[in-house]
């Protein structure tokens, strides 16, 4: 049995990092506050290791199942009976899995700020955030709860918020980070509403006896949310999309993922945890977690999934390959692989076998974690060299940065799919897993796998060939130790990783899974790879204007993807024209003038009136008189015939 | 312990301060007053608690009754549940605070801090009264203070505000009164007493004419739509400790009353009457927050933003599940804390940049970082971040609202929750705009917080976190009042 | 005889004054200052012995009769003419005629001694004259102002017509019943046309002195004209007394044609509670403003009045205008003291007035806010048991329109408040020296305010002396 | 000719006493407005005394007003004429027409 | 038709033709005179209800006191034969109509309504009668009234000295 206290520390060690140094880094800790960060963040990769190891290796397995464990739950707030918010641990093979991603990439990254934040005037609160996020996003992986996992979607939302608005006074980056919180937040709606649905219906937030009993088909609970129908589709459907647009908004999915390019406005470091390794892949998580019941109960909403990931894997992929500005290219890339391991979900099916596309998921978002987070990393010291993001003010710099140079070419080479590099491995299963299927995804994946060696090739040579560099910058060299053994580590890991028998530890019924190798199979990718990169090294080795007759001949697609297909154009209508103008402004004027208005005019009239009727006081006595007759006449009148 | 404490403690600060000499005692005098009704709605809450522990399931502790004009069948009968503990707390709160943030009142400080205290005195009475005639003695006796506070201290349009806010809320106590006495006579027996009322059956008839001028009637003073009109106005020309308190206090005087009165006394009216609640409900959650977005003063803002989170209470309390009604009053708790916080960080902005237009403010967080974090974090606690309050309570109130399992039910809360996007992003515009970008040119020279206003924002952040990160405590405290609130009712299922 | 003395002993009292005064007056000894000292010393014992050796009964056959509510009743008229004495202090040492004006005062006061006591149509008459005739006189104290003398002229003729009318309503009650015995009137009353007609004819005497709507247009010209202190016992002591024996009337001598008169009460209660607060929203000068401000209160009364519990309506009567006296005293104290000394009556001179005169202001506001019926002041009290009193009868309409229009009633007082605490001006109202009786007075009032309605035992002293 | 009785007295009193308020209503100068309410008190008189006569002649409570209200109408035109005379020394004038400050 | 019935409708013509000349006539004096026999028919009306002591009273303070006492006045304030202002016409017709309307209502409802007369015995207002109980105190004496009036008297003539007996010259 895991240890509760060993988990609660590994969550809460960096917690403790972002008070501490929230409330007091700036008065005590200047400059100790990163290595303070750092050491905390360190002992709870650690624990987070020895836990993995605990719980694959020395706990015993029951019929060849890995139990998920609740080691810790606390009812955190009590709603009707049976429903509440449980504040709990959950360890099971893909929490664990991702304790260990998360960990280790957010320890990878504090290491790597060290020396790319160094002298930062807020170098505390840097890493009081780095810390924050941290702890939200392991509180998130190992959430029992599916309200919990809602908590620290926002807090992890939140932090992320607070990381691209680093640099707050850049107003692009000002504006990043509001389009951020806001598009996940428009997301994070369908979520809540999903989780209000599934709540309802299951009568539970717990997360294992919500699966439990939206599975079996005997249970009460399954049979109402199946049979309570809106528009034709089961309020079951219904919740789970909804959950699911959640995920997809934090994950990045097309049509929600607007907001993680311009997230790039953030300090690299941060883009390489949350906007590449961690953070973005919570939607594929969450999905991950709702597995059997996406499955079993709801095919449908699985397959939604599977088409939203293949979509959003290929466009990203077309506008990964028009973009200037490195981060960007890397932002559409992980957007393109999230898509994938969102289809890889969305072709499983439960149980055994079928349940590939599952391990695949898991298995490419682990590699996933590893290389891109390495590109990341490179990107950053590429742009701490130079200065720039864009590739115009790039070329050349193999030479100047060598260690850099030698690991992102690892790097890319992984997401390309080649072999024997971490991607390789993970593509494979992915696309086996679509092949097995569905094959109008098992397309869509094979032409993004050849696009996507491709963009990746063409930054590659646009930043380490192309054209001669010229001198750049004030330092002279790569950042130092801080920067650079991340970069090794990660890209030990980018070259290792695909060798872990994935399936051994992490399936969708928590079985062991074996995993065979098609070299067959592999073939078709692999050289589809291949000349991708092939193509990119054609056009972007060396300095020649192939790239514009390309785009040139591609007119129209070049340019839309070059826009990004105008979808952001397209929010901006929305949100401006018509939310602003046609629904703001009205209600702001409606309350203006309307709602105060009648008030007012309550007012105003009262006054109006008494301003009217004042002639009766005319002064004259004898007019006085005459109303006195009168009224007394009409009293009379009223009382003797009318009124009796 | 003796709840008619909660009433002199502030009455005997009140008169203090009347003899005080000079400005310094004057305010010294409020804070301590101030602090020991803290100190006191603590002790109450933990004798409250102790009381419950110990298997006390009385409906309402520590009730006491003095004789008062028994020839109306009135008396000064005091009482206390959970909600009303929540809600003592909450004042208690904002009071320190709000005094705290109101140090630097030059202007007639005597009489500022007399009728702030007299309006604590106000909130305190009202919610411990278990008496409908000293319920809207003390109902009332709070809208002058708010009155001369707004037109003495404020700025801008003061007068008219002040104005304005004054006769609404009397328009909305007048019909309470109506209501009220409605009730009186229809009874077998005539009592103001809550208790008593309770336990006889009012009649369907009265119900369907005194429930709507009730609600209608508290709801004035929660800003229910249309008759919010006077809290942007009121709001945004009070002065901060004023803003504080109406907000923080008086807007939850109509929420407890719609509670404890209109919904308790009648269930069969609240029931008939729900769907309206609702409807009138989400009207406010949106408007009011599509209202905010095009706001440029912070204050309005904050105050718009008011109308939509206030409208969560009204919502929780119309949908007549145990749960949304606990939510209803959570939201209240949170609202009330969030917002007199939100106000006081605006009173310390302005008293620096001698502006409250977001558009002529920018990178405010080089020069006054505390004040700028307290910024976001009552922002992010505004638009529902968890681990702060404002989480906590919607998300009860929509699992509340859920529970109610009509399709009309199902829409307004989807509709409701849309909002919480629209929370986002009116809060982040005006948060990142003040906070972030660059410097504005003048501003290079502002000060951070004094002594007095970080111990008045840390109080409220407190407050704040503590049900952010720990609801329970608060849930346990609230959730069977709310049961036997709605024990008379019956939900269909 | 023995009898004669206790049952009658406020009207001999008080009687032995007025010729106290008379003779002072003859043989011109004293001045004004130590006079005047005099008479407060007399109209003060005079209060007080209204608390001793009270006695329940009838004289002269029933023409006059008396009970501690009665006594009571005489005796808060007593004390306000006290705090008149008190308040105006200022006014009357400066008066050439104090002594002759405290004996017309003092004789309206025992005709309204009698007229509360009254057994009989004709005594009620007489008694009704000798509270009219005397203040229409009193109207016209300020000699050498012409306003003066136009209020006392509107008066002395408006109210000459509406005895006219009232004789005629009397004369058609006793040609149907053949009484003007209160005792006897009710017995004798079937609710025929010809007794609604004289109803009305009654009811619109009664309407003029109270200043009910429509009958209401003398006062405001009278109150705004004549002398403060005239104002003040106009708008107080007449008034209390004849709402007193409307109550009492209605209850008792019309009490057959019950739903007549309530229906009449319901909807000139209601015209007189709107009219009132329009009119008082737009006044300029205080006096005028706190005229109309007492016809809406006039209104609330009505309400009070229209419960005809002999319990509930009579007690929340009596306990509203105790408290409406000090309040409505005081508000009059605050204007005199300030017009006595700037000749300013305006509300818009009052702006700033807090500045320098903090203590003159409060008393104001307190006002104020009772006549508005603002919690904790007295006003609330009785105005919210008017309205429970008025409410038993279950007319949520009128009830409902009766709050609605303490809201007017609320915006007109805010706006004195907001002149004299809110806005600015350049020159305000100097330092006021108070006199210090007018002080005393104005303390008396304020904590008079402040307590009544917090000390729930005097409601219940007056509701033990039913 | 029918032979007078109740009726025609109170015909009589009716008549007079809105000929008296005609006069209060129309006549400008305050004496005839004065003239006028001694009218009106007459005919309530007339009123009193017919009742007597011909109704309850049992006792004598109308003609016993009749004395008192023509006591009371001696007093109110005293202190009327008193005010009216001031008025004039004020106003130089009687018309009620110029008596209108004090209005709205 | 007897005598004594045309004397009745003499008076009483004389009375109204009087009284409505008292409130039309264009000359104030002559109003006051018109007003003069008006009180002096309604004295007679009293003669002829055998009510002297009334209508003796009615002479005495009618015609010697108040008449007078307004003939006074109108020579104080009045040049004798000076044409009276008119009044409006809107206003006289419409006082007209309003004094029509309600002499209308109240002749009918007099008209409609049963008095019942009473079974007692005739007192006589003899002027001995009217005395016994004038100054009685029980027994439907009317001493109390008598003193009341007495006071109002008494506040009258206080008032009236005060306020036309004014010494100083007006100042405004």
């Amino acid at each position: 049995m895991p240890n509760a206290t060993l988990i609660l520390l590994i969550i809460l060690l960096p917690l403790a990092g972002f008070v501490m140094l929230g409330i007091y880094g700036r008065k005590y800790f200047q400059n100790t506050s990163g290595i303070i960060g750092t050491t905390l963040m360190l002992i709870s990769t650690v624990l987070a290791l020895y836990t993995a190891y605990g719980y694959f290796f020395e706990y015993v397995k029951v019929d060849g199942v890995y139990q998920p464990l609740v080691p810790l739950k606390y009812t955190w707030l009590q709603f009707s009976d049976g429903v509440s918010i449980d504040m709990g641990i959950i360890i099971d093979p893909i929490s664990v899995m991702m304790l260990v991603v998360v960990t280790f990439i957010s320890l990878m990254v504090h290491i790597y700020s060290l020396g790319y934040m160094k002298g930062d005037e807020r170098f505390p609160t840097y890493y009081a955030f780095l810390g924050l996020f941290t702890f939200s996003m392991l509180g998130l992986v190992i959430s029992s709860n599916i309200f919990q996992i809602y908590i620290f979607w926002e807090l992890v939302g939140v932090s992320s918020f607070l990381l691209i608005g680093y640099y707050y006074d850049k107003p692009s980056a000002v504006a990043a980070c509001k389009k951020a919180f806001i598009v996940t937040r428009f997301a994070d709606v369908g979520f809540l509403i999903g989780i209000l649905i599934l709540s309802f219906y299951s009568r539970t937030l717990d997360f294992n006896t919500l699966i439990e009993r939206l599975t079996s088909a005997e249970s009460t609970e399954f049979k109402s949310a199946v049979a309570a129908s809106f528009m034709g589709i089961s309020a079951l459907t219904w919740g789970l999309v909804l959950v699911f647009i959640g995920g997809a908004g934090k994950s990045a999915m097309f049509p929600l993922h607007i907001w993680l390019p311009d997230a790039m406005e953030g300090p690299t470091p941060v883009s390489a945890l949350i906007h590449a390794a961690t953070m973005v892949v919570a939607g594929v998580f969450l999905v991950a977690r709702l597995f059997p019941v996406f499955a079993i109960s709801a095919p449908n909403a699985l397959s939604l999934v599977g088409y939203v990931g293949a979509i959003s894997a290929l466009i990203a992929a077309i506008i990964a390959c028009t973009q200037t500005d490195i981060k960007r290219v890397l932002a559409y890339s992980t957007m393109s692989q999230i898509g994938y391991m969102m289809f890889a979900l969305g072709v499983s099916k439960y149980g055994g076998e079928d349940g590939l596309g599952y391990t695949a998921s898991m298995f490419h978002l682990f590699t996933h974690a590893m290389f891109k987070a390495l590109l990341f990393l490179g990107a950053g010291a590429v742009i701490h060299y130079i200065h720039s993001n864009e590739m115009k003010d790039m070329g050349g710099l193999r030479k100047y940065l060598p260690i850099t140079h030698i690991t992102f070419l690892i790097a890319c080479l992984a997401i390309a799919g080649v072999p024997p590099f971490a991607g390789f491995f993970s593509k494979e299963e992915i696309l086996l897993a679509a092949y097995q299927n569905n094959t109008a995804v098992y397309w869509i994946a094979l032409i993004t796998s050849g696009l996507t060696a491709f963009y990746m090739f063409r930054l590659y040579f646009g930043i380490f060939w192309n054209k001669e560099a010229h001198a750049h910058g004030e330092h002279k060299n790569e950042g130092g130790f801080a920067m650079m053994i991340p970069l090794v580590l990660l890209a030990v890991g980018a070259s290792a990783a695909g060798f872990i028998p994935f399936g051994h530890f992490v399936s969708s019924d928590r079985t062991r899974l074996e995993t065979e190798f098609h070299l067959m199979f592999s073939i078709a990718p692999v050289a589809l790879g291949l000349a991708g990169i092939f193509i990119a090294m054609w056009m972007y080795k060396k300095q020649n204007d192939r790239p514009d007759k390309l785009a040139a001949s591609l007119n129209g697609l070049y340019k839309s993807a070059y826009h990004k297909f105008y979808i952001d154009e397209i929010y901006i209508f929305i949100t401006r024209k018509i939310i602003f103008n046609l629904i703001g402004k009205p209600a702001a004027w409606f309350d203006k003038n309307v709602v105060d208005g009648l008030m007012n005019a309550t007012g105003n009239s009262t006054k109006d009136i008494s301003e009217t009727i004042k002639g009766f006081q005319s002064g004259k006595v004898q007019s006085y008189a005459i109303y006195f007759l009168v009224s007394i006449i009409g009293l009379a009148l009223l009382f003797i015939y009318i009124w009796k | 312990m003796n709840l008619s404490l909660l009433i002199l403690l502030p009455l005997l600060t009140a008169i203090i301060i009347l003899l005080m000499r000079n400005a310094a005692q004057v305010k010294w005098v409020a804070l301590a007053g101030a602090a020991l009704q803290f100190v006191l709605a603590f002790v109450l809450l933990f004798t409250f608690r102790e009381q419950r522990a110990d298997g006390n399931t009385a409906q309402m502790l520590f009730e006491t009754t003095y004789n008062w004009f028994p020839s109306w069948g009135i008396s000064f009968h005091l009482g206390v549940d959970g909600i009303s503990v929540a809600m003592i707390l909450l004042t208690a709160f904002v009071v320190i605070a709000g005094v705290l943030v109101s140090w630097n009142v030059t202007k007639m400080t005597k009489e500022f801090f007399f009728l702030l205290i007299l309006l604590s005195l106000g909130a305190y009475g009202f919610f411990i009264s278990l008496d409908l005639f000293i319920l809207f003695f003390f109902l009332e006796i709070a809208v002058i203070p708010k009155y001369l506070l707004i037109g003495i201290w404020g700025s801008g349009k003061k007068e008219y505000s002040a104005n304005k806010l004054a006769l609404m809320l009397m328009g909305g106590s007048a019909l309470v009164l109506v209501g009220m006495l409605g009730i009186y006579f229809s009874g077998a027996e005539r009592s103001f007493d809550l208790m008593k009322l309770s336990q006889l059956n009012i009649s369907y008839q009265t119900q369907m004419i005194c429930f709507p001028l009730l609600f209608v009637g508290f709801g004035v003073f929660t800003a229910l739509f249309p008759f919010h009109t006077w809290v942007p106005d009121g709001h945004s020309s009070a002065p901060t400790a004023g803003s504080m308190f109406l907000a923080g206090i008086s807007m939850k005087l109509g929420g407890y009353g719609c509670l404890r009165v209109a919904t308790y006394l009648m269930p069969e009216g609240a029931q008939e009457y729900a769907t309206i609640i609702i409807v009138l409900s989400v009207i406010a959650i949106l408007y009011g927050a599509f209202a905010t977005m095009m706001q440029k003063d912070l204050k309005y803002i904050n105050a718009y933003s008011s109308v939509s989170h206030c409208g969560f209470v009204l919502l929780g309390i119309g949908m007549l599940t145990k749960t949304s009604m606990t939510g209803a009053v959570m939201q209240m708790v949170s609202h009330g804390l969030m917002t007199a916080l939100f106000f006081a960080v605006i009173g310390m902005i302005y008293e620096r940049t001698h502006t409250r237009q977001v558009s002529e403010m920018g990178g405010l967080l080089k020069r006054m970082p505390f004040i700028i974090s307290i910024l976001f974090i009552v922002g992010l606690c505004s638009l529902g971040l968890p681990g702060l309050s404002g989480f906590v309570a919607e998300m009860t109130v929509f699992v509340g609202s859920w529970e109610h399992p009509d399709t009309f039910s199902r829409v307004a809360t989807i509709l409701a929750c849309l909002s919480i996007v629209v929370t986002a992003v009116y809060i982040l515009r005006a948060v990142t705009k003040t906070a972030m970008g660059p410097l504005t040119t003048g501003f290079e020279n502002l000060s951070d917080a004094t002594w007095n206003e970080k111990l008045a924002a840390l109080i409220l952040v407190a407050g704040i976190i503590a049900i952010g990160i720990a609801p329970f405590w608060l849930n346990d405290l609230i959730r069977p009042g709310a049961e036997i609130i709605m024990q008379k009712i019956s939900i269909p299922k | 005889m023995n009898d004669f003395l206790t049952l009658m002993k406020p009207e001999l009292v008080l009687t032995g004054i007025i010729f106290l005064l008379l003779f002072v007056k003859l043989g011109k000894g004293i001045k004004n200052e130590p006079l005047l000292l005099i008479i407060q010393v007399l109209l003060l014992l005079n209060f007080l012995s209204g608390f001793f050796f009270n006695e329940e009964g009838t004289l002269f056959d029933g023409m006059y009769l008396t009970t501690n509510m009665i006594v009571l009743q005489k005796n808060i008229l007593n004390l306000s003419v006290y705090l008149i004495s008190l308040l105006f202090a200022g006014w009357f040492k400066k008066s050439e005629h104090m002594p002759e004006f405290f004996m017309l005062m003092l004789s309206a006061l025992l005709g309204m001694f009698f007229l509360i006591s009254s057994g009989n149509l004709l005594m009620f008459f007489l008694a009704l004259e000798l509270a009219t005739i005397p203040v229409a006189a009193m109207a016209n104290f300020d000699l050498d102002k012409k306003r003066s003398s136009e209020a006392a002229m509107k008066m002395i003729l408006s109210s000459a017509f509406s005895s006219g009318i009232l004789l005629f309503g009397i004369s058609l009650v006793y040609g149907a019943t053949g009484s003007i015995s209160f005792a006897e009137i009710p017995l004798l009353l079937y609710g025929t046309p010809l007794e609604i007609l004289a109803l009305v004819f009654l009811f619109g005497a009664f309407a003029f002195k109270l200043s009910i709507v429509p009958f209401h247009l003398w006062t405001a010209d009278v109150y705004e004209g004549a002398p403060m202190a005239t104002t003040s016992f106009l708008s107080v002591v007449s008034k209390g007394a004849v709402a007193f024996v409307f109550m009492a009337t209605l209850y008792k001598v019309f009490q057959p044609m019950e739903t007549v008169w309530y229906n009449m009460l319901m909807i000139l209660s209601i015209a007189t509670m709107i009219i009132g607060n329009l009119f008082a929203l737009r006044q300029q000068n205080i006096k005028r403003f706190l005229a109309f401000s007492s016809i809406a209160q006039v209104g609330f009364i009505m309400v009070g009045i229209s419960s005809s519990h002999p319990v509930e309506g009579v007690t929340s009567v009596v306990y509203f205008i105790l408290i409406y006296i000090f309040s409505n005293l005081a508000a009059f104290g605050v204007a005199a003291a300030i017009a006595s000394q700037t000749n300013k009556e305006e509300i818009d001179d009052y702006k700033g007035l807090y500045k320098t005169n903090p203590f003159l202001s409060w008393v104001l506001a307190l006002a104020l806010f009772s006549l508005a019926g603002i919690p904790p002041t007295a006003g609330f009290f009785g105005k919210l048991f008017l309205l429970t009193a008025g409410a038993s009868k279950g007319s949520y309409l009128f009830i409902t329109i009766t709050a609605l229009n303490m809201i007017i009633s609320l915006y007109y007082y805010l706006r004195v408040i907001r002149s004299v605490f809110m806005e600015k001006n350049e020159k305000p109202i100097e330092k006021i020296k108070i006199e210090p009786s007018a002080k005393l007075a104005l303390i008396i009032c304020g904590a008079a305010i402040v307590l009544i309605g917090l000390l729930s035992w005097i409601y219940d002293y007056i509701q033990s002396l039913i | 000719m029918i032979e007078p009785g109740l009726y025609h007295m109170l015909f009589l009193s009716a008549a007079l006493f809105f000929i008296g308020v005609y006069g209060f209503f129309t006549r400008r100068n305050l004496v005839t407005m004065l003239m006028s309410i001694e009218l009106i008190l007459n005919s309530v008189n007339l009123n009193f005394i017919a009742f007597n006569k011909y109704l309850w002649y049992d006792k004598l409570d109308g003609l016993f007003f009749t004395i008192f209200i023509i006591a009371i109408a001696a007093a109110e035109a005293a202190v009327a004429i008193a005010i009216i005379i001031n008025l004039y020394r004020s106003h130089k004038s009687i018309d009620v027409e110029n008596a209108e400050e004090l209005k709205y | 038709m007897s005598g004594s019935t045309i004397i009745f409708y003499l008076l009483a013509a004389l009375t109204l033709v009087s009284g409505l000349l008292a409130v039309t006539t264009g000359m104030i004096f002559r109003a006051a005179i018109y007003l003069l026999f008006s009180l002096i028919g309604i004295a007679g009306i009293y003669f002829w209800l055998q009510y002297e002591f009334i209508a003796a009273v009615q002479i005495i303070v009618y015609v010697g006191g108040i008449v007078v006492l307004i003939i006074f006045s109108i020579f104080l304030t009045q040049q004798a034969g000076e044409e009276l202002p008119k009044q409006k016409m809107g206003r006289q017709i419409f006082s007209a109509l309003a004094a029509f309307c309600g002499l209308a209502l109240v002749l009918v409802q007099l008209v409609q309504h049963e008095f019942v007369i009473t079974n007692g015995k005739r007192i006589e207002p003899t002027v001995a009668n009217i005395g016994n109980q004038m100054l009685g105190v029980s027994d439907g004496g009317y001493a109390l009234p008598f003193e009341v009036v007495s006071i109002l008297l008494l506040a009258a003539l206080i008032g009236c000295i005060v306020i036309a007996l004014k010494s100083k010259p007006e100042t405004e």
